[in-house]
């Protein structure tokens, strides 16, 4: 696989802190003996061959449709959920390699967002005690540093005075705190790596930009990457440095925010870019012009996994599955994509 | 929602964190305590269990006579103004009796029954929390063991182990554990569901922690009332037991009374009162605990909450 | 689309909906304070037009469209107001005296289509059983009729015999809209028919809704958080607050020049993707508590414009221009925010 | 389709369960004799007795073989249906015993169950729908005392009150003629012997299903297809028996496999106070006469009845609730 870091000049000179390479994570329907004679197994490609990395102070975003294997790959690259296959390195390291209890250790510096910030918090302990297992976890046991951090992280989620939010428990916040407090808890670990998943899709759209602001304020101030999983490809954009599109366990496109938006080149990002409704009401709504139906990513077909919904597939589509090469688009965005029916670029001479 | 507003105001205490929090979780507990106790049947349930609990406790002080003594009084006297309510075959104080009587079902009942309940927490957590093959083995020795029905095992047992108190205590403990454990799995599965296990995961917590740390807590609610509507069951047990003179006879309790009761015939030749009191005393013990039980489940798992609207 | 000009006719046409001051509380026990969810809203739809209905989470929306299905849980009570359907007064009237309207006249897709079907039951047998109920459709016919629903939302005949589990989510949704058809009723009240929808899904939703529309003429509320998705598809648009209609106007003329701040500030915290990305902004603060609003303006706490005379006294709706009113007293100052 | 496949992997591995259960109920069955303290011998012939005579006692029970050879035998046994001879009534086999009562606890047990949910389920579906109303409160605190009043003293009550004071019904045997010229004839003694029991029976699991049920109704109430049914304009008897009932019987179902083993032991009381020639009252005169080949047959019997019934219950469920085996 060619070299992803070889895109745009804003990140090219960093070196990555987070690479995958051929990331699977494949399930396996049905277990046991007797079910055996009576079910097919039946394997789920949840995420299948994925590679991509993530440079120091980038926002990558991955959208897609609920169900392409976006979460499942957040997760995996941290192995939250075991991957199948292939190699995860972060600053070096090979994550996929370590015992579990050096991962256990290793999370310290790498840290999940989860969605629903209703659901990701123990109801039964105070904002105080949420920011502190973290540290009690990872053996930072001094008072005065333990709440030198959480005082930190509660000012740079921007809940003040932090006196006022530290005995609360879950129940008494509203979404949007709520939501800042899981990045709270994140950061008093100080990490360099954070995957948010949805960080925005459970807030009402008055208080959706704050949080993204914070995403956008995190990275400046502590220069954390993030990788971000989002269906909402409006707050992608207004996010992220680089967007990719994920289909059926694959990333079929990869590029700049603005570009891949603007200058979508695989027939999914574009149909996907098209349904989105602008809020101006004299336009008119959009619509994808494929089916809403997305297939499930068991028994896929021979050939580019999207070709049954594609309306520009042939009959190469059907046979061949597409290679992952760089393509040309109009704001030259280092752009990657796997589809027969886009031009390649032609190499440049070094 | 009208906490957001109250901002600023509060006075910036720097040393105060762990008191403050101390005062939280006090407002917590009292907010708990008047929930229960304007629940009628917390109320209710908890006069009941503190009266029999009182009378058990307090037997020597009110009983009028010695429980053991033979001929305090004619054999099998009607109710009357000496005996309040009349005197077994061998010319006993049924009244004084009786409120000794209490202090075995309370012991069986509750001892077996927290018993049972801690052994079911500690295998029906793991049971709900490991997903893999422990997870299935646990769920499998918890399902084969709701196979024997456990009064039959009772019985089997007390017959050949002999029936001294506590061997009764450790029957009952031993054999009422699987659906309490089943229950606490269920919820245990239910709350590992949520992103909070998970994300404690993420951070890099053990197996140990997470169950102790994110699960338990929020199972807690379950466990008690769980506990308590367990030793409802454990009393009535225990009364079996000894109804069937399975017991340990030489003590008093409601049951071996009704045991003797029973086997004097007591209903058929007329007397009446010496099967009342200690039926009427075990199905109040159990009672109160049922009270007390259903009204932690509702104020420790209100469900009206979910009935409310369903607004945005 | 021919949006405008079937906006233009519209304005002559009679009401199909009119509903005045109507409150609806909701309360948990005895002693406690109600929370008035719905608090003297004032609304009227046209036979044939899309109304859509905005706000933020809690703002009362939902309630107000369970008021006029009359479906609302035990705890809640339409407490005061006029609800007529046609001319049918089906507010104040015991609920079962107006099931012959519910689902035959007036029918709504409930938020969150994923268990808007019974899982015992066949997704068939639940289609069809308002047809039954209402007996619009004769016993040997509604077979037939289901099948022509189902096409009607592309969807195959061969799903009446599933049960809901063998749906997938987007095929549950049109499913649930084809139900809500099935009597042909004067108004479809959509409840967040989008939300936790891809966009893929989203659109295909969206754009059979107005197609639906188009063909079968019934009125049409759409109470959805996603304002931009609500523009397009309705004529005009309402935006609640705190249990309070704030601002009503045709979506175009709310997009140009909304008159009230909190409308303002909304459209101001849409991302619109297909635009270079723009500061955003956020409202801070959080709404009131209906249980105890405040006597003023109850956008008042969380608005630039807010003077003395907001929290003193509450603003009612006033005619901006035709067709267009909103409850603020600096109305004027809107545009300069 | 595929959710067929599932299903039947689903019963597969369920049949796997039952099937281990089957011999967890063997083993446990082998091993409670041989755990407790002392042997067979020591208890049933009592001090004053020979050590010789002691010996050939428990060689002629196999006690003195090799424990795995002794656990072959005793599998043989069992699985042939040969229980040995009883102590307490010699030489009777304990099979024909068995044979005699079992149909007997089984309409037992089978109609009080029947009673308990035909009752219960409509009872907790009205206290759920009247939710904090009187209806709820009137049904929800009588299960509770009906929950807490101990089986055999209500027996003891009914026995009394319908054998003595009002003699309506019979309080011992299972039928009053030792022959019957017709089935009928014989069912009909036999239901009329029953009644009490029955009732004593139903009367605790009555008020455990309407609990079970009230609590799975509360759970489905709030889903948005009993709101759809609401607004569709089905009465309240129809959306709440027509749409709500079903799915929330599964749950109760299950609860109900479960809780068989207490009816079990509830059998034994009640059988035991009304005098009725089950497997209870087998059980408990075993017990007393410490009839040791009988009580282990009886207890064997009543552990496979609770498995059976257990799997009646899941079969049920599967035939209800078409979600089984689906997804997931």
């Amino acid at each position: 696989m060619s070299s992803e870091s070889a895109v745009t000049p804003g990140w090219a000179s960093e070196e990555p802190i987070l690479e995958v390479r051929n990331l699977e994570k494949h399930y396996v329907k049905s277990t046991g003996w007797l079910e055996s004679f009576f079910a097919d197994e039946k394997r789920v490609r949840a995420v299948d061959g994925v590679s991509l990395s993530i440079d120091r102070g980038e926002i990558f975003s991955v959208v897609g449709e609920s169900g392409c294997g976006k979460t499942t790959l957040g997760k995996t690259l941290l192995r939250v959920i075991e991957p199948t296959e292939g190699e995860i390195r972060f600053k070096g390291t090979d994550l996929s390699s370590l015992s579990s209890t050096e991962m256990q250790e290793m999370r310290e510096h790498v840290q999940i967002v989860y969605q629903d910030p209703f659901e990701a918090l123990n109801p039964k302990r105070t904002v105080n005690g949420l920011l502190r297992q973290p540290m009690e976890i990872h053996d930072i046991t001094s008072r005065d540093e333990q709440r030198e951090r959480i005082y930190r992280a509660l000012e740079d989620v921007n809940l003040l005075p932090v006196e006022d939010y530290l005995d609360r428990y879950p129940e008494e916040l509203s979404g949007g705190q709520l939501q800042r407090v899981l990045f709270a808890r994140a950061l008093v670990l100080d990490p360099e790596f954070i995957v948010a998943d949805e960080p925005s899709s459970m807030l009402d759209a008055s208080v959706r930009a704050r949080v993204l602001d914070l995403i956008d304020e995190l990275r400046n101030e502590r220069d954390i990457s993030f990788f971000i999983i989002t269906h909402d490809i409006g707050a992608a954009r207004y996010l992220s440095d680089r967007i990719g599109v994920m289909y059926l366990g694959r990333i079929v496109e990869m590029g700049s925010a603005d570009g891949i938006v603007e200058d979508p080149k695989h027939p999914y990002s574009k149909a996907l870019i098209e349904s989105i409704p602008s809020p101006d009401p004299r336009e008119p709504l959009g619509s994808s012009g494929i089916g809403s139906e997305v297939p499930e990513p068991v028994d896929l077909p021979i050939g580019c996994r999207f070709h049954p919904r594609c309306p520009a597939a042939t009959e190469h589509c059907r046979r061949a599955d597409p290679e992952w090469r760089s393509v040309p688009s109009e704001t030259d965005d280092g752009r990657m994509t796997e589809c027969h029916e886009v031009e390649p670029k032609q190499q440049p001479p070094e | 929602m009208s906490n957001e507003r109250a901002t600023g105001s509060e006075p910036t205490s720097t040393a105060g964190d762990a008191s403050r929090a101390g005062t939280r979780r006090f407002d917590r507990i009292r907010g708990f305590l008047h929930g229960f106790l304007t629940n009628r049947k917390g109320l209710a349930g908890t006069v009941l269990l503190g009266t029999i609990v009182f009378i058990s406790v307090a037997a020597p002080l009110i009983a009028p006579y010695d429980p053991e003594a033979y001929g305090v009084g004619p054999a099998l006297a009607p109710p009357s103004v000496s005996h309040l309510f009349g005197t077994d075959d061998l010319g006993r104080d049924v009244l004084s009796r009786f409120l000794y009587g209490g202090r075995i079902s309370l012991l069986v009942g509750v001892t077996s029954g927290v018993v049972a309940t801690i052994a079911a927490t500690l295998i029906g957590v793991p049971a709900g929390y490991y997903r893999g093959r422990i997870g299935r083995w646990i769920t499998t020795a918890i399902d084969m063991s709701l196979v024997f029905p456990p009064f039959v095992l009772v019985v089997v047992f007390a017959a050949y182990a002999g029936s001294s108190v506590w061997n009764i205590i450790l029957i009952l403990s031993l054999l009422s554990w699987p659906i309490p454990a089943r229950t606490i799995k269920a919820k245990t599965l239910s709350v590992r569901e949520n992103d909070f296990v998970e994300s404690t995961e993420a951070l890099g917590a053990s197996d140990a922690r997470i169950m102790r740390q994110e699960v338990l807590p929020n199972i807690l609610p379950v466990v008690f009332a769980n506990g308590i509507l367990q030793m409802v069951y454990t009393i009535l047990m225990e009364a079996a037991v000894g109804f069937l003179g399975l017991g340990d006879t030489a003590r008093i309790s409601w049951g071996t009374m009704l045991y003797f009761a029973q086997k004097q015939a007591a209903l058929s030749s007329g007397g009446w009162w010496w099967m009342v009191l200690p039926g009427f005393g075990i199905a109040l013990a159990a009672f109160s605990f049922i009270l007390v039980g259903s009204a932690l489940d509702e104020v420790l798992n209100p469900r009206l909450q979910r009935r409310t609207w369903g607004d945005d | 689309m021919s949006k405008q000009t079937h906006d233009r006719a519209r304005t002559t046409e009679e009401t199909l909906l009119s509903v005045r001051n109507l409150s609806t509380h909701y309360r948990e026990g005895e002693d406690d304070v109600p929370v008035r969810a719905v608090d003297g809203v004032d609304l009227e739809i046209a036979r044939g037009e899309t109304y859509g209905l905005v706000g933020e989470s809690g703002c009362g929306k939902s309630t107000l469209g369970l008021s006029l299905i009359r479906a609302l849980p035990p705890q809640g009570e339409i407490i005061d107001g006029e609800i007529h359907l046609d001319g049918r007064e089906i507010g104040q009237p015991a609920r079962s005296a107006v099931k012959d309207v519910q689902w035959a006249d007036i029918s709504m897709i409930y938020q969150g289509a994923q268990n808007a079907f019974n899982p015992v039951k066949t997704v068939g047998e639940q289609i069809r059983e308002p047809l039954r109920i209402h007996d619009v459709v004769p016993e040997g016919e509604r077979a037939g009729h289901v099948e022509e629903l189902l096409d009607k939302v592309n969807l195959q005949p061969d799903i009446t015999d599933q049960y809901p589990h063998e749906l997938s989510g987007g095929m549950k949704q049109r499913a649930a809209i084809a139900m809500a058809i099935a009597c042909e009723p004067e108004l479809l009240i959509a409840d967040e028919p989008t939300t936790a929808l891809d966009v893929i899904v989203q659109a295909e939703v969206l754009n059979m809704l107005q197609r639906l529309q188009e063909e079968l003429n019934f009125g049409m509320l759409v109470i959805s958080h996603n304002l931009a998705a609500i523009m397009k598809l309705s004529d005009r648009v309402g935006v609640m607050y705190g249990g309070e209609l704030v601002e009503t106007a045709p979506s175009e003329v709310l997009y140009d020049s909304p008159r009230h701040p909190y409308t303002a500030r909304l459209l101001r915290s849409l991302i619109d993707p297909r635009r270079p990305p723009e500061q955003v902004e956020t409202i801070e603060g959080t709404p009131p508590d209906l249980r105890d609003p405040p006597t003023g303006c109850r956008f008042a706490d969380r608005c630039d414009l807010a003077t003395e005379q907001c929290t003193a006294e509450a603003p009612s709706l006033e005619a901006m221009s035709e067709r267009h009113e909103a409850a603020c007293f600096h109305h004027d100052e809107v545009s300069e925010l | 389709m595929a959710s067929t496949s599932s299903k039947k992997a689903y019963i597969a591995t369920r049949v796997r369960n039952y099937l281990a259960a089957f011999a967890a109920i063997l083993v446990v069955n082998f091993a409670i004799p041989r755990v407790m303290p002392g042997d067979p011998t020591t208890r049933f012939v009592g001090p004053g007795f020979t050590e010789e005579a002691r010996q050939e006692l428990l060689r002629e029970f196999g006690l003195t073989q090799p424990l795995w050879e002794q656990f072959f035998l005793y599998l043989t046994n069992t699985l042939t249906g040969d229980f040995g001879v009883s102590f307490a009534r010699y030489p009777t086999p304990v099979m024909e015993l068995i044979v005699q009562r079992l149909p007997r606890t089984l309409y037992l047990m089978g109609a009080s169950v029947t009673i308990s949910v035909v009752l219960g389920i409509p009872l907790g579906a009205i206290a759920a729908w009247k939710f904090g109303d009187r209806q709820d409160l009137v049904i929800t605190q009588s299960s509770l005392l009906f929950r807490s009043i101990p089986t055999f003293w209500l027996a003891i009550l009914l026995a009394f009150l319908f054998g003595y004071v009002v003699p309506l019904f019979p309080i011992s045997g299972a039928t009053s003629n030792a022959t019957h010229p017709s089935f009928i004839s014989y069912f009909m003694d036999l239901t009329y012997h029953t009644f009490l029991p029955v009732v004593t029976m139903s009367a605790y699991f009555l008020a455990g299903y309407t609990f079970l049920m009230r609590g799975s109704l509360l759970d489905i109430l709030p889903e948005n297809y009993i709101k759809i049914a609401e607004s569709k304009g089905l009465s309240e008897r129809q959306v709440l028996f027509g749409h709500a009932v079903a799915p929330a019987f599964p749950p109760v179902l299950t609860q109900l496999g479960f809780q068989i083993g207490r009816l079990a032991g509830g059998a034994v009381l009640v059988e035991t106070v009304f005098s009725y020639p089950g497997m209870g009252q087998l059980m408990f005169e075993s017990v007393l006469a410490r009839d040791y080949p009988v009580i282990q047959a009886t207890f064997f019997f009543l552990a496979v009845m609770v498995l059976g019934s257990m799997f009646l219950a899941e079969i049920l469920y599967t035939v209800i609730d078409p979600r089984i085996g689906g997804s997931e």
